[in-house]
């Protein structure tokens, strides 16, 4: 039995009273609700305060590039689809820099969950809008206010019929493991939107912001149903629903793929009279083909 | 080197690429050498293509320029072939295309066929006036077009009879080629060097490769999808480059080989990932496959202008190996060999070869794939001590690599710079020996180089310095001075870096005249040549047309006497 | 050289940067000179940074070891640099921190101010104990509080008069700088590398940037951000890197001077859109801030290991020019030379610069603006005949650049290789006129470059070769050992490529021994120096740390006797 | 005034019967409907066989790298207000390659348009799924067909409420026109899709089968209902919507921009004396700030 003694301790290079402890904890929550041991447990981050994280418990970790997480997370599950993959990082990382692959990820559907330390705000290069950001939000880079139009992670994936769209708040940190337990649980891509308090840099959605604002979803919501869904992603005002917000069965990518129904990729043999017959197709030895 | 040279040619999408493919199938089935030259525009339908076969009854590694059987689909094809082509030789076209010249070979194609299979008839033409066995060209049309299209076999099979008979009654258009040096049914491959590269990949032990669609190299990627299912492996078009290369990274670090193939642009957008291998320590092979840029430049055509590019590529100090197969043989070989390097040293590794050699089909003798060796990754856990520290310091700057999930033992990389452990850190003692460790492995890298390939005497006047595809045209070029007295060597690099100076220092200094040749503007091996060893080349043969170097082209540029 | 090196440690987040700022200030409002060096860690809070400002009475250029006073804003601070303590030197510190040490001046901040007024206490005794005037100490502390936040100023006046009441009981702690050899109220300012750059930019005309965050070239946008409005420019933070750069080309294409900075992971990223400038002819300035990599490597350190990188950055073959400022002053000028060269060659032009000079504030003579010319992008509509070639080829290679929508002339340019007037093209004899054409402007950019700053003697005994951040390192180093007896010059490369030989071939040759002084581990610009002139360097001095290279450091590499 | 002769006639390196040619009609139509005269349009394009249209015209171009008109389109617009900027490229240019610039065009709200030929597939490099290739179709490189679920530009502009979503399609001319003279007219982003048959490498989605889709959206149909526009944009099956779907009249990015208050930049002087008092604020000279 895992024990979240298991996921040990350690220093972090966080700001004190950043939301990102509570993270730490809702994720090393989850993975002991969840069963999963740490050599079972690859974590995938970019570049970050949030893709830190990673470096705080025991688990396998690749710590790549910003905004590079989500195709890391792709080949190193498809080579090995027993690794529980976790993406973890931040808004910036995932929906800036990494746009293009959020998109893809949704899109592709591999069976990876994706963490977002959601805090609205560029934090390790001190404070400069992220896509999440509010517009009219003033920063150092941004003096005159935000122009561009918030990114809604939750309203984009749903739109796009993700598998598994969450929302979740670091002030719940019940809520977070919980909601995160089902994101790994799903199969397929997950998304886990977390509202996460920047108290170095973000003082217009700080924890009192937040914590004024989220609400769960009412018992009896059905994320299956799409519409709903969309119209609850759309909810971003006085009240922010968190919640599992939308989720379908799409079989996973790793299904449709030939090459994996053998298991993983990695420690198989060559097949060398296999390949041998595909160096004769290819060449077009006589009666090959 | 005796030779004959043919040029079928003709617009986009009347299928002269498939004609070309059969006639040189048929032609290496019956023994003889070839050597393909394609030469396309970016797009689909119309314009100008051209498919050059060149054949010989000995081993022959270069393109030739001047043409001996045109097979023209259009007729601006006899318009822009006829001053290419050789005193005796012959062009094969409609007879609507062609009339104004002694040398056309007039084919009442329409009564021969119908009009869709007006290529077969062509086919057949072409090889009933080379005298190719008409059992072995219906072999392969059968092949090609017998289970796929079983409804118009018989139609194809018409048409090419009709073409041999059509030729039977005119000996003066029959230009037979000379026997072959291998019997016919020899067991002899054609291949261009892109299947070759996903060939040796593959009995190299790739299991991964991501790609995002571009030419020339996108055909490694389409080779390496027609045998995923059976030979289990991963293919995944990416939703970019970067995506392409930081999926085979994630892939390599938890155990699968892994490969991405791509050319000049999308290189340049991989060129952070490349970076992030090398930190991370993550075995990763990278194909660039050369066109002629800057930007988006010749899509279609060729060159070998991104040496120093590839060299350089990526921010901060690091070790790589860089290759450029000779020929398609090579290209083989050479991905084996890459991606054992990568795996051993734990660094990116690169081929370069460009679109003339991508896309050129030639005869191999098979592989033995039945005793070759693949790579195994990662170390045995049980040999490794706990705390497992996945960057160790050692003395070969190689630390033992675990995979994820395979033991206890926890498998931590960064891109930040690291401790032993692979969990990033701010100090400054560490980053000097992280950076020393990555280094040292260069000396093992080194002690591997493929030494440059040497042809000719050991004084000779004049020097030929090559590497990747013009390795063929330079030896030829050299046979053809040393035919006209003038002694001539070359030197060939397949592998660009590191370079070992000691292999081939000598061999500069011992010559009285060295020339680089290079598909490019610059001179970029020279360059590194010197940079390495302080030697200077000091003649070049530069070419960036986008067509590939051919013997002639050397020659000519060299201003050799009477070549 | 005589200096007084005053070092202010303590965590992320303790305001030590704002008290390094403010002593900086009032020094060279005091008429004296500064080096500033900024080292901090990749986090917000906690960890370990310093601040250290380096006076002189004259002009200094370089970061020294030792240690004169230590300003400590918490314990570790003292811990970890009482080492590199002079022996006559002094800690500054709250009382709880230090004892063990009489050098310690043991300050009770606690009663000299209330908590979040302690950093101007200290800043305070730092000045007092510099014999810093007073006035100047609290005009400047007025200047950055007074009106931002006048409800603190009264509290933070009154820090500072204790903490000066304080220190004039306790002459024994005093250690006054010598006299300034500029008169107090000199109108030096204090700037830092990025600022200077942002400015010589603006001088030479520039309207757009745009960039993604990244240490340490943000403070660049931040800059241009901050006087965005009163300019009239366009600062636009893009969704990534690649963004960025497009952006510049595009607002470039359209006529306004634009610039992108970034640093190696982002300019990684940049490489497609700089092959894409220069197949397109568009002038583009790019700065990059060299951090210590591969991969995100050390974010907040300094390296110069870019070099190569930068300049073999991009597919294909084009001219381009590489600048390494040695100073702020020549950030400022060299921004301005890019501008400009970068529109009368329609080339990229690139600045490299590294964190250590980003971030060092120096006291610089104000630059003469009011006299200053700027970039006029485009020629004039009225000189061009008509068809307007957008790509014309011309003896020098450079085409006369119209601006879109500025007359009736179609303004037409192609990624692709095109023809003259700006068409995509297939014809390969284009190709080769268009690749000579474009690298015909080389010859332009190389009668322009800036040749390397030669100091010493004709036949020194020994001379250090820097590029970049470096030269104010070597030349003191230099002067160093002349002093003691070495017969030592330096020659530094403020301009990277095109290397004109002909400017220094000859100062290499001449020296006796040759060094080559580099923050990188390889010798990037040796090997340059080798390739281009066949010179090989044969000592080197290298720093990898993540640290910038000092002359204490560079004669301990040496390892000269007695340095 | 303009006529659509003034926009010139040129030999294509097109398939003959693409789609793109009606587009290309279409496109300049459009633009004599709107006045607009050639040297103050200027495209910008990308790589693929959409990518070359703005060679076919006459007017200003900048044809860049594949994936990234919408970067150049931008620092173009911003030097140059004055110029009607009109971006021209592929569906794998502009949703693939180029799929983070796309979300940011979108949320940055600068005046251009967007026309996409849309069809399905990568054209220029032989027939790869394109983002937009359907589920299930097999190609070359995808021969067990695309397991990717397809993206929906409509859908995602929509959730993402930018300024102005329309589809047209190559078959209805004067709707597509039309479509695009409204999209120019716009202030801001405005994005066309256009269902754009391949002859040459997708048999799925071909002219009949768009044809037998395509319906005009009901006169009285309210493109500032985001409700009705999202559940609209939802549609793809036996029907497919074409027209104007969601609209909105959110300010350009450009009218937040101080520095253009005054104009274009292109041209402008240097202040001097703003200079130098920009020195010396950021030099900390004596009484400045
Ligand atoms: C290619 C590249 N560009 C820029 C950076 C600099 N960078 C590091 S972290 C970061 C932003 C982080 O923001 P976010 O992802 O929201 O994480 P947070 O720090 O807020 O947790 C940036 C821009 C980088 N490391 N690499
Ligand atoms: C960086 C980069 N990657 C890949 C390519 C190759 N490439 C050119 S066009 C194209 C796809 C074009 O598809 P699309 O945009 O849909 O245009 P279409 O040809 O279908 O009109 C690709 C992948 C390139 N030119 N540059
Ligand atoms: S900068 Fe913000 S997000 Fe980062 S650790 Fe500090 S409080 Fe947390
Ligand atoms: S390949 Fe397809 S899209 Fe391209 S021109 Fe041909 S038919 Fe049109
Ligand atoms: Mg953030
Ligand atoms: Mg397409």
């Amino acid at each position: 039995m895992v024990s979240i003694e298991d996921y040990g301790a350690y220093e972090t290079a966080w700001c004190p009273g950043c939301g990102n402890f509570s993270l730490l904890e809702g994720v090393k929550r989850a993975l002991v609700m969840a069963g999963l041991e740490p050599r079972n447990v690859l974590f995938v981050s970019g570049i970050g305060q949030a893709a830190k994280a990673p470096h705080y418990l025991n688990a396998n970790v690749f710590n790549g590039l910003h905004g590079r997480s989500f195709p890391v997370a792709t080949g190193a599950k498809l080579a090995n689809p027993g690794l529980a993959v976790i993406v973890e990082s931040g808004d910036g990382c995932m929906y800036g820099e990494g746009g293009n692959h959020f998109l893809a990820a949704i899109r592709r559907n591999v069976d990876v969950t994706a963490i977002v330390h959601d805090n609205q705000i560029y934090g390790l290069t001190k404070g400069q809008a992220s896509p999440t950001s509010e517009e009219g939000m003033k920063t150092k880079t941004q003096p005159g206010g935000v122009i561009l139009e918030r990114f809604d992670p939750v309203a984009v994936a749903v739109a796009m019929r993700a598998g598994f769209v969450a929302r979740s708040f670091t002030g719940a940190v019940e809520h977070l493991a919980e909601t995160i337990r089902l994101a790994v649980a799903h199969r397929g891509f997950a998304l886990v939107d977390v509202l996460q308090p920047c108290v170095s840099f973000n003082r217009v959605n700080n924890f009192a912001w937040y914590k004024k604002r989220c609400r769960e979803l009412p018992s009896g919501y059905d994320p299956s149903d799409w519409t709903l869904a969309m119209k609850t992603a759309a909810e971003w005002g006085d009240t922010i629903p968190i919640g599992v917000i939308y989720r379908n069965d799409r079989p996973p990518f790793e299904s449709h793929v030939p090459a994996l129904a053998k298991g993983p990729l990695v420690g198989r043999e060559v097949d060398r009279s296999a390949l041998a017959a595909e160096m004769n197709r290819i060449g077009g030895a006589h009666g090959s083909d | 080197m005796h030779s004959t040279n043919i040029l079928i040619g003709g617009e986009a999408g009347q299928g002269l690429a498939t004609v070309g493919e059969l006639l040189s199938r048929a032609l290496v089935r019956g023994g003889y050498f070839v050597v393909v030259t394609q030469s396309y525009e970016s797009r689909i339908r119309g314009g100008h293509n051209t498919f050059a076969v060149r054949v010989g009854a000995e081993a022959i590694d270069a393109p030739a320029e001047e043409i001996d059987v045109v097979v023209a689909l259009n007729d601006e094809t006899v318009l822009l072939h006829l001053p290419e082509l050789s005193s005796s030789g012959l062009v094969i076209a409609d007879a609507s295309f062609c009339d104004a010249d002694e040398r056309c070979v007039r084919v009442p194609f329409k009564d021969l066929a119908p009009k869709q299979y007006v290529n077969t008839a062509a086919l057949g033409v072409v090889c009933a006036v080379l005298g190719v066995d008409r059992g072995i060209v219906s072999g392969v049309l059968e092949e090609a077009f017998g289970r796929k299209h079983p409804e118009t076999m018989e139609e194809n099979r018409r048409a090419l009879e009709s073409a041999f008979a059509w030729c039977a009654g005119r000996p003066e258009s029959s230009r037979p080629l000379p026997p072959a040096a291998s019997p016919s049914g020899t067991s002899r491959l054609m291949m261009n060097g892109n299947e070759a590269i996903a060939l040796g990949a593959v009995s190299a032990g790739l299991r991964f490769a991501a790609f995002y669609p571009m030419t020339p190299s996108t055909t490694i990627p389409l080779a390496l999808v027609g045998m995923a299912g059976r030979m289990g492996l991963v293919v995944e078009q990416a939703e970019d480059e970067i995506a392409a290369i930081n999926m085979a990274i994630g892939a390599s670090y938890a155990g699968a080989p892994s490969l991405v193939a791509t050319s000049g642009g999308g290189f340049a957008l991989m060129v952070e990932g490349v970076s992030l291998a090398a930190m991370t320590e993550t075995p990763l092979v990278i194909v660039v496959a050369q066109r002629p840029a800057p930007a988006t430049g010749l899509p279609t055509r060729t060159e070998q202008a991104d040496l120093e590019f590839v060299l350089h590529a990526g921010h901060g100090e690091f070790p790589r190996a860089v290759f450029a197969p000779g020929g398609v043989e090579e290209c083989f070989h050479i991905a084996r060999k890459a991606f054992f390097l990568a795996e051993r040293h734990q660094s990116p590794v690169f081929i370069l070869t460009d679109q003339f050699l991508a896309d050129s089909y030639r005869a191999v003798a098979p592989f033995d794939v039945a005793s070759l060796e693949w790579v195994r990754p990662g170390a045995d856990p049980a040999a490794v001590s706990a705390p497992y520290l996945r960057h160790a310091l050692t003395e070969s700057g190689v630390s033992p690599r675990l995979l994820p999930g395979a033991s206890d033992h926890l498998v931590v990389t960064d891109s930040d710079e690291h401790t032993e452990d692979g969990h990033l850190t701010e100090d400054l003692g560490v980053r000097k020996v992280m950076v020393e460790k990555r280094l040292r492995k260069l000396a093992g890298i080194r002690a591997e180089t493929i030494p440059p390939e040497y042809e000719g005497s050991d004084r000779p006047e004049l020097l030929l310095v090559t590497w990747g595809s013009t390795r063929g045209a330079a030896r030829e070029a050299a046979a053809a001075l040393r035919g006209k007295g003038l002694d001539t060597a070359s030197l060939h690099f397949s592998q660009i870096w590191p370079l070992a100076p000691e292999q081939f220092l000598g061999r500069l200094k011992n010559a009285g005249l060295v020339a680089a040749v290079e598909g490019n503007a610059t001179g970029q091996l020279a360059r590194l040549i010197r940079r390495e060893t302080g030697f200077e080349i000091s003649e070049r043969v530069a070419r960036y047309d986008g067509l590939p170097i051919t013997p002639q082209y050397i020659l000519r540029e060299l201003s050799v006497e009477g070549a």
